[in-house]
């Protein structure tokens, strides 16, 4: 067995009453895609957002590579290699796309040889070319991401995670808001960041999708988390029983 | 592979409920609803235990202490009612305090005008009704623009701060406006079982406006205009008829407080609300709104204008030096919101993000 | 002599009963010299903003200015752009430096005339006044609308070093500054009292000082028995001090001031040499003279 | 062939130099489902709100039961029978779900027997009819809908549509964040609301949900239609090519 | 059913182009970005034209006028330029103006301490040293409390309102603080070439804010932050750290004003910068910034200044009574807004929604 990336031991995360996550379990290993399943309000989202530094779990522990880890920002997550696409973008609307993707770490160049301003220019031509890695081609490099439509900014999320070189990938409904070419883009994507060795979390409500692309599959129910499969070893109609609890 | 586990499914019944909460938390949260008031009642017993160390005298259990900080908020807290409902809807009213005055001087010279001949009673109708009917103008003017012109809330109201402005000190000649009515003086000064008309007119009024807000379909449209007026325009309100209306009520209620003030002062002053600015607008974010729309209660309103009576006039009954009064409200406004702060943490709702 | 003269009049602040009483008897003055006036200010007793309505008043090159300097201190160099430009330049109610002009020694003594009354005397007067009223003892304070303003500031100081002279038992309790907001003056008078409930009187250093203090007598039902003093007289005054309101007004003479501003600078324009300092007077007003048109002339009129 | 609800036609709408809607016509007539496909940023959205009253057309026209109209706001749209899911949701985040059901059109009652107040428990209790027709059992009827997830808070949206006996429904991506089993029922209400003769503009990426409840399909390709098909007669692979003008 | 039909296939590239754009607005936009000193312009030509009309004078050919007007703007644009950044966020900043006080004060003082012993160049560059420090003070504090403690900005900032006015006060001992220093006098007074040298600093400290701004990651940062926190938060950017920096910023410009207020004035006043509040942040948003943040730019700011400054100053120079003063500006304030969303309007750009 591959090198364990990540490790989730008994993390539960309460909002008040709301036990959203409880005691939760979870590996990934390197070069493995897990698909994380569930009914609306599972705790799907949740799960991701306290391992990636959004939520601080109410108790348990996130292991990463061995070293026990503590996020208290998102920031200490990227740092240490773990980008994330969330479900509600997080986006800066304001911005183009360009500057979407660098946020928190812009690139930099020295005008009149000194003067370290923005480098706007590499900025748009990553934008160019990460969209382009998702078949979008846009040339609006300059406007801001409030002018493009659900799925064009839906491909900017992912372009901003798949562009930074990150061990780790959490991908919450990726391709909800996609295009059907756009989709397979996504999913032909991800086997290939798998096939680089990184660990993929793949949150979807398509179960074809999730059996056409991960390892392993671990299904959610109210919190907890109510079974998990070798996608190998599972069907349809297992997963979709695990999920209603039937 | 780590061997699939199993959670013991889900008896009882078959479909599971999509929600998973129980309803425990209400209570922390209504507690935490009420934060301000809290802070008010710490505020309160603090100025209590001062006065009793610090001459033996006490603070609260004074009726004319009451009395004398119920007046005192009269003013700033009609104009923080309106300003409440501005800023639920995610706007701000920088033109209240001029059309006060512009209502005050008005109201001081329709009274004049108008008591001589037709007696006093009359005399206080005409003035109460020229006064918040002038206040209204400014705020249609401030409604169409804000509405129709799509003019940002600040600016609109600041342009109005200058009309206002001007138009009062021309009406009033500079300076201020006495009145001679003994019934309008009455209501500015007289009380009933001890508590001023004034407070019992603004009590009412409060009252009034806390209904609307929180049981009219006018304020549940305004909370949901300050929260996301995009939602709220497709959702199908009538977003322009409604910021209109909202501007001409905020108006009234600097309106309302202008006629108090000459009632109270036996004169019309165009500068009456000038200084009362933000102040009111501290009290409705003590009370718990956000500038940002979407949020705030009367009541909180009510609480927060209360905490900044109580303050300046606490620290000068403690006898706290001038310069060290400037600097004790500071603190202790900031405070009142630390301590909203920390409530909200500890009432676990919407959390860290 | 066929050249109509321009003269400028700055106040303090526009949006004050004392200064357009001012402006009335400067243009009274103006109409029978055959001059012209400018009125210009700012609306706060702030030198950040009057100094750029005196710019634009040098802008247009008046013959003369007459100012009521915002701060002795601050006002003096943009007060000097004038002088250099060539205009001759006047205070009224307040002054630069120290007020002696035209002594060859420092760098305010460039003004012609400082014609004001003068607010530590009027400080005084107020002291003397209310002392008078409560029996020369007993507790009181000064009522003040913000610190930095410089003619109330030094209204207060008169009065302090007054009471402090002359009456020892008087006791002057630590000042209320209320931004000039008659509502918060009401409450502090009542805190002050509820605190002090041997209170004996206030001294009002504004109009809306004195106003609020007044009714925050009248809310605490201590009408007559806490005795208030109010500095200047706008017509509102007749009212409050029939009432009962307030005890004493010490009226300044805005209008001679005024007057006697324009009368100076058209004679030094005509050639005329005019004295360095002139004292317009007070008048105290109370119940027993306020009806008496020879002290009513003093009321500020609109 | 049953009465024609909406007609468009030439519609256009332009943003500046983009032209996201170009000369399009369009009918749907009752008891009729109309799929509306295309690739990420095609114009299907800016179509739906040139229609519901949330742009104004640039050109064109919109006739409703042969009536010539012009909705200036959302407002006129409900009000003659329009009801749209937006993409976006458009929830007012600080309300309870009731709240946003009703908004706009809150019911009232008396209290005491004079005062008129809203009807906050008629909320309430429509808000737990409305999402247990979607398969939601909220027991949290006062919470903010900020406090759900996103696919409660998509079937909030869905809930708030179809509450209303609207004639014609106007559905953008309204299954995107759904769970399998919600999934089935917006699908098996989409029908249900077919039957009872509404006309329903659906839009989707997933061909299965299109190819499973529509009449007729339309494809839009940069901002123009590219196609329209019955659904009977068509396939996949044919509305894939119309989508990439292959 | 109706019948099919079939758009000519788009020919050329197999794959069709996600984004259909071309780049043709460009230049409207860039001219709309313009609008505030397109107002400023005509504003301008407005009163040379009155000038003329009504006096035969010039307003703007005259170079007394245009020193005047700028010399008028510079505490004003200090203010504004933190006040800018501030908004960007997504907040506010009220302590600005008594910052701007207590720095003039301490500026005041320490010049008077230092310069006897040290001289005149040591005395003023200590001056201006202890003055920006100073100022820094209460800017931390308000980053803490905004970004630690998560007070609002609004009541934060207004809690260091009066705790900075009492303090400045204080320091003050309740007076203007008379400065003794000829260079410190100089640099506030003289002028090279006609250009005061406040002015020039002014100007030099605002390019740099505007690369600041616009040029380096921080200026990016804010932007961010002031659209979309939470997407800010989740990019990793430091919004903590970047809050705290961010009021340390706008505080430091305030302590910048205050200096050069001493130096203009000779003296320090505590209440220097109390009437410049509404005024700095109008200038931000008739500059084109939305107060719910992620917008607003230091030139537009710069215009947003000059056009208050212009109508202040020249209602005055065209000798408009006082109290029609106020109702202009106010007109004036509202039109260069109106103007604006004309323009937006047609310049195209997000639309109707
Ligand atoms: N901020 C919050 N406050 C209170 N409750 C919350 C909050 N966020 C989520 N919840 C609740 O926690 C539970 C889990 O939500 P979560 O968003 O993790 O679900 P999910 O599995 O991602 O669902 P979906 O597939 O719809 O996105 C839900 O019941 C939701 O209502
Ligand atoms: N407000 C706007 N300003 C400028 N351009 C816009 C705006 N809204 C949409 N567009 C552009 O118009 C085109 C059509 O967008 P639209 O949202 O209608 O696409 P869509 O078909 O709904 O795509 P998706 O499937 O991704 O939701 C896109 O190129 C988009 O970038
Ligand atoms: O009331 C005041 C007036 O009397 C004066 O002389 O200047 C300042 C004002 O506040
Ligand atoms: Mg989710
Ligand atoms: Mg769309």
């Amino acid at each position: 067995m591959s090198e364990t990336l990540l490790e989730v031991r008994n993390l539960s995360k309460h909002f008040g009453a709301i036990r959203a996550l409880d005691n939760f379990d979870m590996t990934i290993h390197r070069g493995e895609v897990v698909a994380l399943a569930g009914d609306n309000g599972a705790g799907k989202t949740t799960m991701i957002k306290t391992i990636s530094g959004v939520f601080r779990p109410t108790s348990g522990e996130v292991i990463l590579r061995g070293e026990p880890v503590s996020f208290s920002t998102p920031q200490e997550a990227r740092d240490k290699g773990i980008e994330t696409i969330y479900q509600d973008l997080a986006l800066a609307d304001n911005l183009s796309i360009g500057a979407n993707i660098f946020l928190g770490r812009e690139p930099m160049t020295k005008k009149w040889g000194f003067l370290p301003v923005l480098d706007r220019k590499t900025m748009r031509e990553a934008a160019r070319e990460t969209m382009a890695l998702l078949d979008f081609h846009v040339s609006r490099l300059d406007a801001p991401v409030s002018n493009f439509s659900g799925g064009q900014r839906q491909a900017v999320a992912i372009g901003r995670a798949v562009h930074w070189n990150a061990q780790i990938l959490i991908m919450d409904e990726p391709t909800a808001a996609l295009g059907v070419p756009e989709q397979r883009k996504v999913l032909s994507l991800i086997r290939q960041l798998k096939a680089q060795g990184r660990g993929i979390i793949f949150i979807s409500h398509n179960l074809q999708d999730i059996f056409a692309v991960s390892d392993r599959i671990i299904v959610m129910r109210r919190g907890i988390k109510a079974g998990e499969r070798a996608i190998s070893e599972t069907t349809h109609d297992e997963v979709v029983k695990l999920m209603i609890g039937g | 592979m780590s061997t699939p586990t199993e959670a013991s499914p889900d008896s009882g019944h078959g479909k599971p409920q999509a929600d998973h909460a129980d309803q425990a938390r209400t209570l922390v949260q209504h507690v935490a609803d009420l934060r301000a008031w809290l802070f008010l009642a710490a505020l309160v017993v603090g100025f209590e235990f001062w006065a009793r160390v610090s001459f033996g005298g006490t603070f609260i259990l004074n009726t004319f202490n009451l009395q004398s900080i119920a007046i005192f908020a009269v003013a700033p807290l009609l104009l923080a009612t309106g300003q409440t409902f501005v800023i639920i809807s995610g706007g701000i009213d920088l033109s209240l305090g001029f059309i006060m005055g512009l209502a005050a001087v008005v109201a001081a010279h329709t009274i004049n005008a108008v008591t001589p001949g037709a007696g006093l009673l009359v005399g206080v109708l005409a003035g109460f009704l020229a006064g918040v009917a002038i206040a209204c103008i400014p705020g249609m003017i401030n409604g169409l623009l804000v509405s129709r012109l799509k003019v940002p809330p600040f600016i609109g109201t600041l342009g109005m701060f200058g009309v206002a402005r001007g138009t009062a000190f021309l009406l009033a000649g500079g300076t201020t406006v006495p009145v001679s009515n003994n019934l309008f003086a009455m209501i500015g000064n007289g009380r009933i079982w001890g508590i001023p008309y004034i407070v019992i007119i603004t009590a009412v009024f409060m009252l009034v406006m806390h209904y609307v807000l929180s049981q009219t379909k006018f304020g549940q449209h305004n909370y949901a205009i300050g929260a996301n007026v995009q939602a709220a325009r497709r959702a199908g309100i009538d977003v322009k008829g409604h910021l209109f209306r909202l501007y001409v009520l905020s108006a009234a209620c600097a309106g309302l407080a202008g006629v108090l003030y000459s009632a109270r002062f036996n004169a019309g002053a165009a500068q009456a609300g000038e200084p009362l600015l933000l102040d009111c607008v501290a009290a409705v974010v003590i009370g718990g709104a956000s500038l940002f729309g979407g949020s705030g209660t009367i009541l909180g309103t009510i609480a927060g204008a209360l905490v900044i009576a109580v303050i300046q006039y606490g620290l000068v009954f403690v006898n706290v030096e001038p310069f060290w009064q400037f600097i004790s409200v500071g603190v202790v406004i900031i405070i009142s919101v630390l301590i909203d702060q920390a409530q909200r943490r500890f009432a676990g709702g919407r959390v860290d993000e | 002599q066929d050249k109509k003269f321009t003269i400028a009049l700055i106040p303090g602040l526009t949006t004050d009963a004392f200064y357009i009483t001012m402006r009335k008897g400067a243009e009274a003055a103006a109409e029978a010299l055959g001059a012209e006036l400018v009125f210009q200010g700012a609306p706060e007793f702030n030198a950040v903003l009057q100094v750029p309505v005196l710019d634009a008043v040098i802008a247009r090159k008046p013959d003369a200015i007459l100012i009521a300097p915002t701060d002795k201190t601050q006002l003096i160099q943009p007060l000097k752009k004038a002088a250099d430009a060539g205009i001759p330049v006047i205070t009224v109610d307040t002054f630069i430096g120290d007020g002696k002009y035209q002594t060859g020694s420092g760098d305010a003594d460039f003004p012609l005339a400082y014609i004001a009354s003068d607010n530590v005397l009027g400080g005084r007067m107020a002291a003397h006044a209310l002392a008078q009223a409560i029996g020369g003892e007993g507790k009181v304070y000064v009522s003040n609308v913000k610190p930095g303003v410089s003619t109330t500031d030094q209204r207060e100081e008169g009065f302090k070093e007054e009471m402090a002279e002359h009456y020892p038992n008087v006791q002057v309790l630590e000042t209320q500054f209320n931004d000039d907001d008659a509502n918060k003056a009401a409450s502090q008078l009542q805190a002050v009292f509820a605190r002090n409930p041997d209170l004996k009187g206030v001294f009002g250093a504004n109009l809306f000082s004195a106003l609020g203090a007044g009714n925050g007598v009248q809310q605490a039902g201590q009408t007559g028995k806490v005795r208030v003093v109010a500095f200047d007289a706008p017509t509102s005054i007749v009212d409050n001090i029939n009432t009962g309101l307030v005890d004493v007004a010490i009226a300044q003479h805005p209008a001679e001031i005024g007057y006697y501003g324009v009368v100076s600078a058209f004679a030094h324009l005509t050639g005329h040499s005019i004295p360095t300092a002139i004292g317009t007077g007070f008048t105290v007003i109370d119940k027993a003279n306020v009806a008496d048109p020879e002290v009513a002339k003093y009321i500020y009129s609109d």
